[in-house]
Formats: structure tokens, C-alpha cells, sequence
């Protein structure tokens, strides 16, 4: 059993209105400090199988198909034993 | 630079017209605008000599095409404002942000006249339902219009869905809106008042959606700069929300002189077609332009389509309350342009002059007369022996097929995601004929409904753009509306075909004659070319937007069985016509023509007989016949009202 | 009686508000800026409907911080009476000022339609123009409307009559079939402990005329109205 | 400048609507191997301070005020220089 971690952010260069009115709602709390913020997807799958590179491609492939939409966003996979 | 022009767009006597125009060589910045400004989205070169022929005026009309939507008085002090326009190719990209951003556009054209807007529909054609490219971009276009109408307050009241193998690799997404207002708070899209100051407002400019254009901006084009130009913008609602109440709050106030979106050719657009039209000049500071990006250059600020962003011109008198009222809004606002004296669009960076052009001449672009040929396919599809069809033996079955077939079935999968409530205004809800709307303060209603049958202009663009109108003048009669006024959308292939320019010639032509006839001017509209791919165009599909108006909306009728005993009358002549039938389609897997005909006097005769009728409420309901014919007219009847019907067709 | 409605940036039904209870209802109402502080004069507080922030983060995640929120819960404290429409609720709710939290709906979609919700308790200020188990034609139009709430508040919540409306079929049986949202045993609005607080996610307002389909949201309305010894138009 | 990122998860047991619907497309596109699929956020803030644990911190306050909501959901903080 695995479990891989995928990262799924708006490619550089797309506005993410999201992440600019939670920017403005964090400063107007007073968290000055915080310079941007951006929104994504973050999902945990549990994989039945034991080798992390077979499932680190699978993970890929099903990110290019399903979990990302390449045209407006970007991804990331990570697998633990 | 003499070759860049052709990788912008722009031909070889368009280029040297531009060189007359200024006497010297454009630079880049100017280049850009120019390739951007004459394109057929926003110069129309190709339509302009064809659309002249659409009657314009009427009792009722206080504005017709050329500004950003159409005005209409329907009485009690009250104008109407409707447009439709067209975002077929970013939504064949990304659907959902394609089809939001397109529902955003369109109403920003309605309240940049002043108007509240009220209602939106939504015209959708897409390929065979078999396909999984197909329902993964259905999914998302419906998707995409819920999230932005419904976030922004404005119902999705109606429109119209297909699906045709014609559409598969080019999907059309339009989008109709309406809005109302007091008559006198009409503003102009004009700056017309020499140092007044254009503020814009909104969200901060990027590099979205200046395409082409690109390859103007010095930086070397590595893989790393495609990645900041996204071909793709994210719809945000929240700031449209902001900007319909602020600017309606501005204007309530007096405080503009002038009010334009932007859009295509963004800032460029918006100074231009203001200056023009207000018989001024402009300058442009884009140094005070709020960026979302660093290092932009001027050619990429002055033709970002950036989304979500208005132009507004005031008197130097009003401009703090005019930023104050946007600040209260959450919404940035700069001061970037001046009006000016003359006819000269001025772009600085910085006081440093980096464009000059006459701004009528980037406002108003060439101008052809495309040549056109009558299509060959057009013999073989318009004689096929319908005696040879074979009858099904099960006409029960058929009706069955008919009744589920994408074309025909129930569209509540699709409204249920459509806040088609909010305003509370809705008094006939989608599913209906015309969605129908009540006008607070009023006695009055409005009858809203979009048409065209693509088929039926495939067989016959002449008969099939009058059947379209024919069909949203019956839509409205049918809830007792008066049929007043057409917005339209014209959805064809390439106009530099000749076949292609043919149709959409003979689509124009027959939408003239059609409203000269039924007495509905065009008041505005959108044409959208270039809808084709790997040499196959889609059907031509121009589709009609009908405004109705009741003068009293308890006078408005259903179009499903209300009463048991009712008696049920057919109106009207059946003939024998089955061209370009669903039936044919659906049973026979034939799309033959020719079309049914149209007779304007009984069709005329039909629309004043349902306003007399739901007038002086001698009937209880009333339904249009459209795809499917009678058999369908009588199910849908049925199962919307709840209640059954014995029907004896031997009469 | 004098009514307030709240206008937080993004929201889009607090017109539909203002014009049940001025024009159908003859009532005094108010619009209040999202930024006000004082609430002093006003009997009856609405958070409406609509996309608060544009419903980003969470529904109503932003709006709840809002300066007029502190000022909401002080005139809850001193029995003031407030309800919160569809996001008025989830804003109520992201306020701690209700107890549980919205999910999105199990069918992932935005859903608009009418429903039947069944009173549960006609003992509170919004409900007692009501009969028992009356149902009541209303429509629904969100996309996070699923409620969810710890099993123990619940049970607290049962015992004290804090659950005002369930979603049911026409006949009013409560049934899963007829929850379109997936919320916790079809449950559609809740009070506080007190009964002054109301959260509900059908809208009332669009079901107060007969011209729209449906006037059983006016039962919400005349309860309030009576609950304050006001004169009921209609 | 620092990196903080924070991840927002639904609790155990709340019902996930959208991990299932995307388990269950997954699995049609024949991915059988993956097993539970759950759905949360991923912010990626850039907060001006370099030291870590005050940032840390700070971005937990944040999470528990307005990024999360303690009734559903879980969070996550990372802070990177």
C-alpha cells in the first residue's frame, strides 16, 4: 500500500481571483507580512502496490488525464511507501 | 518589419493603408493596435456591407447597432437594453473559463449603458452526445455559465441547446443578455467632452489573451515566455458583481459622461471607439495602468483582454467621488487617460510618446465585399424522394425515440444549475416558450426567447435564417407578447469561402426580409466567422433573440395543459414536410431538405390571433410546434402541465 | 417593525429582500452597509442570499469578519432578531453564531428548484403561523447546502427544538430521496438556542407572491411579524 | 521572504462528495489500483520575515481564524525559506 500526494496549481501567468480576495481578507485581519497567495487542489490517493516509481508514473499519467487540466494548470506528484 | 504585418493578420493593402493613414511606417505599438482593431471580430470588415441591409429603425427604438447593445422604449418611461454575443473559441479550449468569461463580456455591454441587467440566456451547439470530447465540453460550458450567472445576480432564464455532428470540432457557446432601465438614465459610450478623464477600473491588466500579438513584444519568445501568455482567463464573477453595482451607483449619481467595457483589443478598443464616437482625441498614460505582471511592454498593456475591467469617463469635478464609490466597492480605479481636442489617439509611457494614430481610423477598419458562390451541396441534399422512406410500423416507438433524443428531451439537467429565480422577476421558468419576466413598478412584461434550427439553415440559409425568426416571434406570441425587437448572433465558417460567404449572405438577406416584414428591427448583434476546422464548417447558424412585450402580464399564458375539458385547436396548415425533419434525423439518419416553407401572412395572421386571444383570455394555454412536429408539441404539453390529452388526428 | 438587510460585497439577494418586505409586506426596511457597526433601531437583522466574496475559501468564510458582523452578534445577545438566507446562513454559521457547517452538495452541481420543507416546531419566532408538520413550497438555489453538525450538538439540538425546517416529499414524509443536498437527517434551517436566530437555506423572499409560484415563504415573514405584535399587510 | 504552504483536508468522516466522484471517474479510465482518493486545499503563501517558527506560527493563526474551518476540516502548515 501507497500513498501519493498530488499538487495541482494554476500555471504562472493566470490570474487566480481566488487566491487575490483571500490576500486582501488575510491583510485586512492584519496579516500585513503575507505578499501573495495562490489557491490549488491537494489530494492524498491510497494505491494498492509497492514500487514508488511504477506508481509515481501512473499518478502522472492519471493527473494528465483526470486530476489536472493542463491547459490552465500545473501538478505535482509525490508517492510514500 | 514590412513581413511582420502578415504574422499579425493583417494583409499586404491593409498594411499600406495603415502607412497612408499615418504617412510613415506604424511602429510596433501601433502595428499592434491596428492588426487587432481591423480583425473581423472587431472590425466586422467582412459582414459590415451585409449587415447595412438589416432594418435598424422602428416606433419603438431608441438605439439601434453601433454602440455596445441595442435600446428599446416599451412604454411607462422604461428602455429595454439586449445584446447577444458569441465565445465559441475559448470555450472549444476551456470550457468552463471560455464559457464563463463569455457570460461576463456580454453583461458588461448591458450595464455600461446604464442598465440593470436582468436576465441572461444561453444559445449552446455542440457535436454528437456520443462523444466523450463532446459531454466533457457540454459539462463544463453549462458549468461555466452557472458560476458566473449565478454568483453575479443575473438569472439564466432561457436559450436553446443542439446537438449536431456539424458542431463537434467547433462547439458555439452565445450568450444573450437584458437589462432595463429608466430611459433617461441612458449613457453613451463616448468621450465627447475635451479634458474629461478616463478612469479604468477593475481587475489588473496581464498578458491574457493578446495572442498574436505577442510576437510584437521584444522579448525573445523562449519556452519559458509562453508560459506567461496564457491562451486561458479565469472568470471572476466577485469583481463583475462590483462593478454592476458601482458604476449603476455612479450613474445614479450623474457622475459619468461616459461608460464602455473592455473587451476584445481591451484598452485600445475602449479609447478608441470612445474617442471616435465622442468626435474627441485621447491620451493614455499606461504607466498608471495597475499590472498584474512586471515587465510588460506597452504593445502587451495596450492589448491585453484582461476580463472584469471598465472604462469610465468623468469630469475632473467628479473625479474623487468617482474613486470613492469604487474604493467602497472594493474595486481599484485609475485615472489613465485624458480627453483631447482633434482626432489623435495618443499612447505615453511615462510622457514619452509610444503611439500615435488617428483614433477613427483604428475605430473604423476596412471594409469588403467578399465574393460568394451558390454551394454544390446544396443540389444534392434538396432532392431526396421522401417516398422512399420506409414507415415505421410502431409510431409509439417513435414518438418514444423522439421524445429522448438530445435534441427534443427534457433541458432540466441543464437549468436546475442556472439560478433562474434571483430578482425574483421570473414568472414563466425555463422549459416554457419564452421565459417571461414581470418589470416592477409596471404592469408590463417581457417574453424572452433565442432560436435557430442549424439543419434548417444548412438546407436552405434564406429559409432556414426566417424560420428561426419565425419560430422566436411565435415563442413569444405564445405567452401573449407582442414580438417588438431582435438582438441576433451569426455563427458561420469562413467568409473568405465563397460558399461559406454565400450562406451567411442569404442568412442576412432572409433575416431582412423576414423583419421588414414581421415589423422587428435588429437593434444589435454579434458575428462570429472563422467556425470551422480541418476544412469543414459548422452548419450556418444565426441565431435570432427575440424580445416581447406585454402590456399586461396577468394577460400571459403557459404553454402547457392547464384545464381538464379544455379543447385543444391546431392552428394552421400541415403540410407535407418532412425536410430537415428530427424525425429524418433521428429515425432515418437522413438530414435532407428542403426546408418547410414559410408563409408570412399566416404566420403574421397566427402571432396577432395569440395576442388577441390571451388578451381577451379566451385560451388557457399555448404551444409552438418545433422539432418533432405534433407529436412532440402534444407530450411536451402533457408532461410540463401534468395532465393528459385524447387526440383524434383524422379531423 | 423595523427590518435591516445587510449588503456584503457579493451579495445578489438582498434587493429581492428589500422588495418582499417594502412593497408585498408594507414594512419598514433598510439596506446596511457591510462596514456599519451599530444595529441600534432595528427589531429584525436579514443576512441575504448570494456569493458573499464570491464565495471563495468558503461560503461566507470572509464575510463573517465582516465590521458589521461584531454588531450582528451583539444585537443576537440582547435578543434581537436575525435571519440568514441560503449564504446569510453559511455566514451565520462560518460566525459560530449557529452551530455546524455547509459542505458542498453531494451532487456536486448547483441546484435551483423548488422543494417542500416540512415546520418541524411552530414554537419559534419564524415558525408559529404555521401548523405542525405543515409543508411548505420553496425554493432552493445553492451549491453549498449540504449541513453538516457533530452527533452530539445534533441530539442537543433535537431535544431543545432547534430544527426548524426539513427538506420532504409533497405529502411532507422525510425522506432521502427528497434531501437534494445530502445535509444531515434533510435538514434545511435550524435556530439557536434562544429561538431569535434563524438559519435557513431555501429563500422565503422568492416565494412570497403567488405571480412567482408560490407566497408559503410569507408564513416565515407573518411569523416574525406577529412574534413582534407588527400588523401583517396580508 | 518565505515560503509557507498550507494544506486544508476535510476531518475523518465527514463525507467527501468530490474525493468519491473523482475515485469513481478514475476508476472508469481504468486506474483500479487506486484505492481511497480524498480532496482538499492548497494555498502557497509568500510571507516577508525570515524567521520560521514565528511565521510558522503566525500562518497557524491564520489557518485556524480564516483559512480552515475547525467544525470540517484538518490543516497543515509547512514553512520553507
Amino acid at each position: 500500500m501507497a500513498f501519493a500526494k498530488v499538487y495541482v496549481t494554476l500555471k504562472e501567468g493566470i490570474s487566480d481571483p481566488q487566491g487575490l480576495t483571500i490576500l486582501r481578507a488575510l491583510k485586512s485581519l492584519g496579516y500585513d507580512e503575507v505578499e501573495d497567495l495562490r489557491v490549488g487542489k491537494y489530494m492524498e490517493l491510497k494505491i494498492s502496490g509497492d514500487d514508488p516509481e511504477a506508481i509515481s508514473e501512473r499518478v502522472k499519467e492519471m493527473s494528465e488525464r483526470l486530476l489536472a487540466n493542463p491547459i490552465i494548470e500545473d501538478y505535482r506528484v509525490e508517492v510514500e511507501e | 518589419m514590412p513581413e511582420l504585418y502578415k504574422e499579425l493578420g493583417l494583409k499586404r493593402e491593409e498594411y499600406e493603408e495603415i502607412v497612408r493613414l499615418l504617412g510613415r511606417e506604424p511602429n510596433n505599438v501601433e502595428l499592434g493596435m491596428y492588426s487587432v482593431m481591423w480583425s473581423e471580430h472587431c472590425s466586422y470588415k467582412s459582414s459590415k456591407v451585409e449587415l447595412r441591409k438589416l432594418p435598424t429603425k422602428g416606433p419603438g427604438i431608441i438605439l439601434g447597432p453601433g454602440e455596445n447593445a441595442g435600446v428599446v422604449d416599451i412604454g411607462d418611461g422604461i428602455a429595454v437594453v439586449f445584446k447577444m454575443e458569441s465565445h465559441n473559441h475559448p470555450s472549444a479550449v476551456e470550457p468552463f473559463q471560455g464559457a464563463a468569461t463569455g457570460v461576463g463580456g456580454i453583461v458588461r455591454d448591458i450595464f455600461t449603458m446604464g442598465a440593470r441587467p436582468i436576465a441572461c440566456l444561453d444559445p449552446l451547439r455542440f457535436g454528437s452526445l456520443k462523444e466523450p470530447r463532446t459531454r466533457y465540453l457540454f459539462e463544463g460550458v453549462v458549468a461555466g455559465i452557472a458560476s458566473y450567472g449565478n454568483c453575479i445576480g443575473v438569472p439564466t432564464v432561457g436559450g436553446d441547446l443542439y446537438f449536431e455532428e456539424a458542431y463537434q470540432e467547433n462547439p458555439l457557446v452565445n450568450v444573450m443578455c437584458v437589462g432595463i432601465m429608466p430611459k433617461e438614465r441612458l449613457i453613451r459610450a463616448r468621450a465627447s467632452v475635451p479634458g474629461s478623464i478616463g478612469v479604468l477600473i477593475g481587475s489588473s491588466t496581464g498578458r491574457d489573451g493578446i495572442g498574436g500579438v505577442s510576437v510584437l513584444a521584444s522579448q525573445e519568445f523562449d519556452e519559458r515566455s509562453t508560459e506567461k501568455r496564457p491562451s486561458v482567463q479565469v472568470a471572476d464573477p466577485f469583481t463583475e458583481k462590483l462593478e454592476i453595482e458601482a458604476c449603476l451607483e455612479m450613474l445614479e449619481k450623474n457622475l459619468l459622461l461616459g461608460l464602455q467595457d473592455l473587451g476584445g483589443a481591451g484598452l485600445t478598443c475602449a479609447t478608441c471607439e470612445t474617442a471616435d464616437r465622442g468626435g474627441c482625441g485621447m491620451d493614455v498614460e499606461i504607466s498608471k495602468v495597475p499590472l498584474r505582471e512586471p515587465d510588460m511592454e506597452p504593445v502587451e498593456i495596450m492589448m491585453s483582454e484582461s476580463q472584469e475591467r471598465m472604462f469610465a469617463i468623468c469630469s475632473p469635478e467628479n473625479l474623487d467621488e468617482v474613486l470613492s464609490i469604487c474604493r467602497r466597492w472594493g474595486l481599484n480605479a485609475v485615472p489613465v487617460a485624458e480627453v483631447t481636442e482633434g482626432d489623435t489617439l495618443r499612447v505615453l509611457k511615462d510622457g514619452e510618446v509610444v503611439a500615435e494614430v488617428p483614433a477613427s481610423s483604428l475605430a473604423k477598419g476596412p471594409e469588403y465585399n467578399r465574393p460568394a458562390k451558390r454551394p454544390r451541396y446544396l443540389d444534392d441534399v434538396n432532392t431526396f424522394d421522401f417516398s422512399t422512406l420506409a414507415l415505421p410500423s410502431d409510431l409509439g416507438q417513435v414518438l418514444v425515440a423522439l421524445i429522448s433524443s438530445p435534441n427534443i428531451c427534457s433541458r432540466r439537467w441543464v437549468f436546475e444549475q442556472y439560478d433562474h429565480m434571483v430578482q425574483v422577476n421570473t414568472v414563466a421558468y425555463p422549459g416554457s416558450d419564452a421565459a417571461i419576466l414581470r418589470v416592477k413598478g409596471s404592469k408590463k412584461g417581457l417574453a424572452l426567447s433565442c432560436d435557430c434550427n442549424g439543419r434548417y439553415c444548412y438546407l436552405d440559409p434564406y429559409v432556414g435564417t426566417q424560420i428561426a425568426l419565425a419560430e422566436s416571434a411565435r415563442n413569444v406570441a405564445c405567452s401573449g407578447a407582442k414580438p417588438v425587437a431582435i438582438t441576433n448572433c451569426l455563427n458561420f465558417g469562413s467568409p473568405e469561402k465563397p460558399e461559406i460567404f454565400w450562406q451567411f449572405k442569404e442568412a442576412v438577406r432572409g433575416l431582412a426580409d423576414g423583419c421588414e416584414i414581421l415589423g422587428t428591427p435588429v437593434v444589435g448583434g454579434n458575428v462570429s466567422f472563422y467556425n470551422e476546422s480541418f476544412g469543414e464548417a459548422i452548419y450556418p447558424t444565426p441565431i435570432v433573440g427575440m424580445l416581447g412585450v406585454l402590456e399586461d402580464i396577468d394577460e400571459r399564458i403557459p404553454s402547457c395543459f392547464t384545464r381538464e375539458g379544455d379543447l385543444i385547436a391546431l392552428i394552421g396548415v400541415t403540410k407535407n414536410e418532412l425536410g430537415g425533419s428530427e424525425y429524418l434525423k433521428v429515425i432515418h439518419d437522413v438530414v435532407a431538405g428542403p426546408p418547410p416553407e414559410i408563409d408570412w401572412d399566416s404566420e403574421k395572421a397566427l402571432i396577432d390571433f395569440l395576442r388577441l386571444a390571451a388578451k381577451s383570455r379566451v385560451i388557457s394555454s399555448a404551444h409552438d410546434l418545433s422539432e418533432g412536429g405534433l407529436g412532440i408539441a402534444l407530450a411536451e404539453a402533457c408532461v410540463s402541465g401534468g395532465i393528459g390529452a385524447s387526440v383524434e388526428i383524422d379531423h | 417593525m423595523n427590518f435591516g438587510v445587510i449588503v456584503f460585497p457579493g451579495s445578489n439577494c438582498e434587493q429581492d429582500c428589500y422588495y418582499v418586505l417594502e412593497s408585498v409586506l408594507k414594512q419598514r426596511i433598510e439596506y446596511v452597509w457591510h462596514e456599519e457597526t451599530s444595529l441600534k433601531g432595528y427589531d429584525c437583522i436579514i443576512l441575504p442570499g448570494g456569493f458573499s466574496y464570491g464565495d471563495y475559501l468558503r461560503s461566507g468564510a470572509i464575510a463573517r469578519f465582516s465590521p458589521v458582523m461584531r454588531a450582528v452578534a451583539d444585537f443576537a445577545e440582547k435578543g434581537g432578531y436575525v435571519i440568514g438566507i441560503c449564504n446569510g446562513f453559511q455566514i451565520l454559521l462560518e460566525a459560530g453564531l449557529l452551530p455546524g457547517a455547509m459542505l458542498r452538495n453531494t451532487g456536486l452541481k448547483f441546484i435551483c428548484r423548488f422543494v417542500h420543507i416540512r415546520v418541524e416546531t411552530t414554537s419559534t419566532p419564524w415558525s408559529n403561523a404555521a401548523y405542525h408538520h405543515q409543508v411548505l413550497r420553496i425554493p432552493i438555489a445553492h451549491n453549498e447546502g449540504n449541513y453538516q453538525v457533530p452527533e452530539d450538538v445534533l441530539f442537543e439540538m433535537k431535544q431543545r427544538g432547534q430544527i426548524v425546517f426539513r427538506y420532504c416529499s409533497p405529502e411532507g414524509s422525510v425522506l432521502p430521496e427528497y434531501n437534494p443536498n445530502g445535509s444531515v437527517e434533510n435538514i434545511a434551517g435550524i435556530c439557536n438556542r434562544e429561538g431569535n436566530i434563524l438559519g435557513m437555506m431555501p429563500h422565503p423572499e422568492r416565494a412570497s407572491e403567488g405571480i412567482l409560484g408560490s407566497s408559503d415563504g410569507l408564513y416565515i415573514w407573518k411569523s416574525i411579524l406577529s412574534h413582534c405584535g407588527a400588523d401583517v399587510a396580508i
